[in-house]
């Protein structure tokens, strides 16, 4: 990547959407196919600007759906390919993504997720997270991240493309208005320490056209690119590890989608992170992700300085696969889960069933449209447990 | 002589309704309201003949003619 | 002080406060297309046997349609971005006799409606599509649409864009619209003639008027005014030929040809026999 | 785990009047080139042009969670409906910063350090309505020259304006910087 428009490495000041796309493009995306969307529309025009510079190519397509399946397409083709939309788009992408998850399809796709139902509002929200896991139709599985900063909006892209290449799958970056419109310091480190995945090909396995399974030889199948002889059938069709839809079975049912499933969900500590703070003997835990986090640390060690509560904070940086193991590890016996969420209460339920014998109860604290003040979650805080 | 009716809240200053006039007979005022407009205002009246044009391509709803018989009745 | 007559049309405020000035940027095409649209239907109002209640506007999402939610004195319906044309194609079935008026836009219609835009003229729909094609998508901040001119730069097209333009009476009128116009703001009577001819008329009428963007093309609404006559030209001068750089405007096309409900009818009616 | 002081700012007037602008290019300043953190955020109606529009920029030593401003130091408020909307989240004794021919209604309470600035008028003076905002920053830059040195502010008003306009921005922001020094005594 010795292209000089490349970002180079110092100090920058961004907004969440430009840094969003400059993580892109140092993970090698090469491919956006997009829709304007607010709060969404600004990832998109710096893709515009910035692909053909970098001997990439950029199209707004007439919808989310097209967009969408421009990115299988050039997949397929062998670039890494990425969109971003918000709340109303991503609903329309839900068939492509369960098409991508069926077929093992790398791409990334950004949610700067804005409050519904419906038009809702052009502000910020969290209102996406279930749609994320279970918008698609069918079974399989997806992964999620949530990036709280201009740093993360940098770095979670750039983590997403090299999970998608590992793992085979579609990746989505659960951003928010607030962390897309957001201006930050972003320090963009040494090329060469930003590591980057790319997607095992049968190539680097040694394996022939004649012998390629584009579904088989291992959990992850090595991926074949159009235009390199490997005759390469995707499909979406139930099948056998050769791409085979015709002699159906129960059993091949069962192997082709508990496999694509278990791909993630059984490799949850491979792909999953979280970030704690101020654990240490503490008797009741926030835990939140996304741009809530910076008012629920905030809280915490408000209430802590201010009040001596003590209280521990958890932040989800991967909202799927949902670590439950590692929230289990992290927390044998609290009193107070509180979970500040900018919506009714979802990601509260995994959580709730993941500690519910960890704890004596747990607060949701919701927020529609706008962040969490400080203020808000204290409140809370100090009425539950003065 | 027909008098020009303006909403002043309504109105953003775009002028187009000046430029459909087809006589001249409504101009742009000289100064900036409170909001960074320049509103329209009576040039000369009696060039009006009450055709409504400005009335009709007026984006805001903010501008009409009152003729005679209207302010008559 | 005497009101504008439209206003009459308009919810002026409610209990929750003033709603107008409209939300348009000065000097923005939309406001005057629904002045037009409501001046027509005062006329229909007056001179055909209709009744207020009898209108609907159906508007997608966009600067377009961003008019016929709590603005209007009528039944009317904000509906899903490029969705406007198959809600009311739900209308029409549920009640023919509405006269259902669809304010939308080129990005609204053309790109993410685009497939509903041309099923609904295939099946000549009964109802009027007035479509704001201002080039451009207004709302989220001036992105390349699929009426872009080729060559021009938008905040999606950095350096130029790359792609034609549709011509979207000609997309009606091969899909099969019966009544086809082009008008632009600047062309009020001619707009307000043919929208009353359109609700007038069994099926599909669809109307494109060129609309002006001042703040994204960065261009006084005077000026654009005053160009709207400059850059088209009368659809009889041009029927020998395209004129080079010039957009026709005029009725590109008015036929007799049942609209769907018609045709549905009949069969119900066999049925009943 | 210390928390650091946070110095917030907040520009409010209607769309077109550069109020976006002003947050980046001090955010800039402060992270760029004053080696503070920031955060800039806006809001925005759905209206582009003549709609509510603020910015805000929260500057610290450390880190700065919480993004938004939670008690203002300073207000910059260039329309009446912005005054309105903002003025109640101003620090006791903040700074205010309004423009007399766009604000004239200001509640008496709060004791506010009150700064009438005619943007519009030293805008037009300066050449355009459309340096509005560098007449603002630079009058704001007199009001904080304890938080920010003057070197970094102009680098970043550089580097955020279309470069025919930099000479002209610079004379507005040395025009409102001016304004508020002669017009201002000294320890205010």
């Amino acid at each position: 990547m010795s292209n000089n428009e490349i970002l180079k490495p110092g100090v920058y000041y961004l907004q969440g959407a430009q840094a969003c796309f400059e993580g892109a493009i140092m993970a090698g995306c090469r491919v956006y196919a997009g829709y304007p969307i607010t709060p969404a529309t600004e990832i998109m025009e710096h893709a515009a600007h910035r692909l053909p510079r970098l001997g990439g190519r950029f199209i707004q397509m007439e919808d989310e759906i097209s967009s969408a399946s421009v990115l299988v397409g050039a997949s397929w083709a062998g670039a890494k390919a990425m969109t971003a939309t918000s709340s109303p788009g991503f609903s329309l992408m839900q068939e492509v993504i369960s098409f991508a998850i069926m077929t093992e399809t790398p791409l990334v796709i950004v949610d700067v997720q804005r409050p519904g139902p419906g038009q809702g509002y052009i502000t910020t929200g969290q209102e996406d997270v279930m749609q994320a896991r279970w918008g698609h139709h069918g079974e399989g599985s997806i992964i999620a991240l949530s990036p709280a900063s201009v740093q993360d909006m940098f770095e979670f892209t750039i983590e997403a493309f090299n999970l998608a290449e590992r793992w085979r799958t579609p990746v989505l970056v659960m951003a928010e208005e607030t962390v897309a419109h957001m201006r930050e310091r972003l320090i963009v480190p040494p090329l060469d320490t930003i590591p980057i995945v790319n997607r095992t090909k049968p190539q680097d396995m040694g394996i022939a056209s004649e012998h390629y399974l584009p579904y088989g030889h291992a959990q992850v199948p090595p991926m074949a690119t159009w235009g390199e002889g490997y005759n390469i059938n995707h499909v979406s069709l139930v099948h056998h590890e050769d791409g085979n839809v015709t002699r159906y079975s129960p059993t091949v049912h069962v192997e082709n989608v508990a496999r694509i499933h278990r791909k993630i969900e059984g490799n949850v500590d491979a792909i999953a992170r979280i970030e704690t703070r101020e654990l240490e003997g503490c008797r009741h835990v926030l835990i939140c992700y996304g741009s809530v986090s910076r008012t629920g640390i905030e809280a915490v060690l408000e209430a802590r300085a201010e009040r001596g509560i003590p209280i521990g904070f958890i932040r989800l940086h991967t909202l799927w696969p949902f670590p439950e193991k590692q929230l289990r590890d992290l927390l044998p016996d609290v009193d107070v889960i509180f979970v500040p969420e900018m919506n009714l209460g979802m990601m509260a339920h995994p959580i709730m069933e993941a500690l519910r014998d960890r704890c004596r109860r747990m607060v949701s604290i919701p927020s529609l449209g706008s962040l969490h003040s400080p203020e808000m979650i204290l409140a809370r805080i100090y009425e539950e447990l003065q | 002589m027909n008098r020009l009716c303006l909403n002043a809240t309504y109105c953003k200053g775009c002028l187009i309704c000046v430029e459909a006039c087809p006589t001249g007979a409504i101009t742009a005022s000289d100064r900036i309201n409170s909001k960074g407009y320049v509103l329209p205002r009576e040039g000369d009246m009696r060039r009006c003949t009450g055709c409504n044009l400005c009335e009709t391509v007026c984006p805001d709803f903010a501008i009409t003619i009152e003729t005679e018989d209207d302010s008559g009745e | 002080m005497k009101k504008h007559p439209m206003l009459k049309y308009l919810k002026e405020e409610g209990p929750a406060g003033p709603r107008l000035p409209l939300i348009m940027c000065p000097g923005c095409g939309a406001g005057q297309v629904l002045n037009y649209a409501l001046h027509a239907v005062d006329t229909l109002l007056q001179e055909d046997a209709l009744r207020k209640e009898d209108f609907v506007f159906i508007s997608g999402v966009g600067c377009s349609s961003r008019l016929a939610s709590h603005y209007l004195n009528f039944d009317s319906g904000w509906t899903l971005h490029g969705r406007a044309l198959s809600v009311a194609t739900g209308a029409l079935l549920a009640n023919p006799r509405l006269r259902i008026v669809v304010l939308t836009g080129d990005g609204d219609a053309a790109a993410i409606g685009g497939n509903h835009f041309i099923h609904t003229c295939r099946r000549n729909m009964d109802m009027t599509i007035l479509c704001m094609n201002n080039g451009l998508y207004g709302m989220t901040g001036g992105q390349v649409a699929p009426t872009t001119p080729i060559g021009k730069t938008t905040t999606t097209t950095p350096y130029g864009n790359v792609e034609d333009e549709f011509d979207l009476c000609r997309l009606a009128q091969t899909a099969g619209a019966t009544y086809v116009a082009r008008w632009t703001t600047a062309h009020p009577h001619q707009v307000i003639k043919s929208i009353i001819k359109g609700v007038r008329k069994k099926g599909t009428a669809f109307i494109e008027i060129l609309s002006q963007c001042p703040v994204h093309l960065k261009t006084s609404p005077v000026e654009m005014f005053r160009n709207m006559k400059k850059i088209t030209v009368p659809l009889k001068k041009s029927a020998a030929g395209p004129v080079e750089g010039k957009i026709p405007v005029g009725e590109f096309c008015d036929i007799k040809k049942p609209d769907w409900i018609e045709r549905y009818q009949n069969i119900m009616d066999q049925l009943s026999e | 785990m210390t928390r650091h002081q946070r110095f917030e700012i907040r520009i409010a007037g209607f769309g077109g009047q550069g109020v976006v602008t002003i947050g980046r290019i001090l955010g800039t300043a402060f992270s760029v080139y004053g080696g503070q953190n920031s955060v800039n955020t806006q809001s925005y109606g759905p209206e582009s042009r003549g709609g509510a529009c603020r910015s805000e920029v929260v500057v610290s030593e450390g880190d700065i969670n919480y993004p938004y401003v939670r008690n203002a130091d300073v207000l910059i408020a260039l329309s009446q409906v912005a005054l309105d909307t903002y003025i109640g989240e101003l620090k006791e004794g903040g700074i205010l910063v309004f423009d007399p021919d766009a604000v004239t209604r200001i509640p008496p309470a709060g004791g506010y350090l009150r700064y009438a600035v005619p943007t519009v008028a030293l805008a037009h003076e300066t050449g355009d309505l459309k340096y509005q905002n560098a007449v603002a920053l630079g009058a704001l830059y007199a009001l904080i020259r304890n938080r920010i040195e003057e070197a970094p502010l102009v680098k970043a008003l550089r580097q955020s304006v279309p470069p025919k306009t930099i000479n002209t921005n610079m004379a507005a922001f040395d025009k409102g910087k001016r304004y508020v020094q002669s017009h201002f005594s000294r320890e205010a």
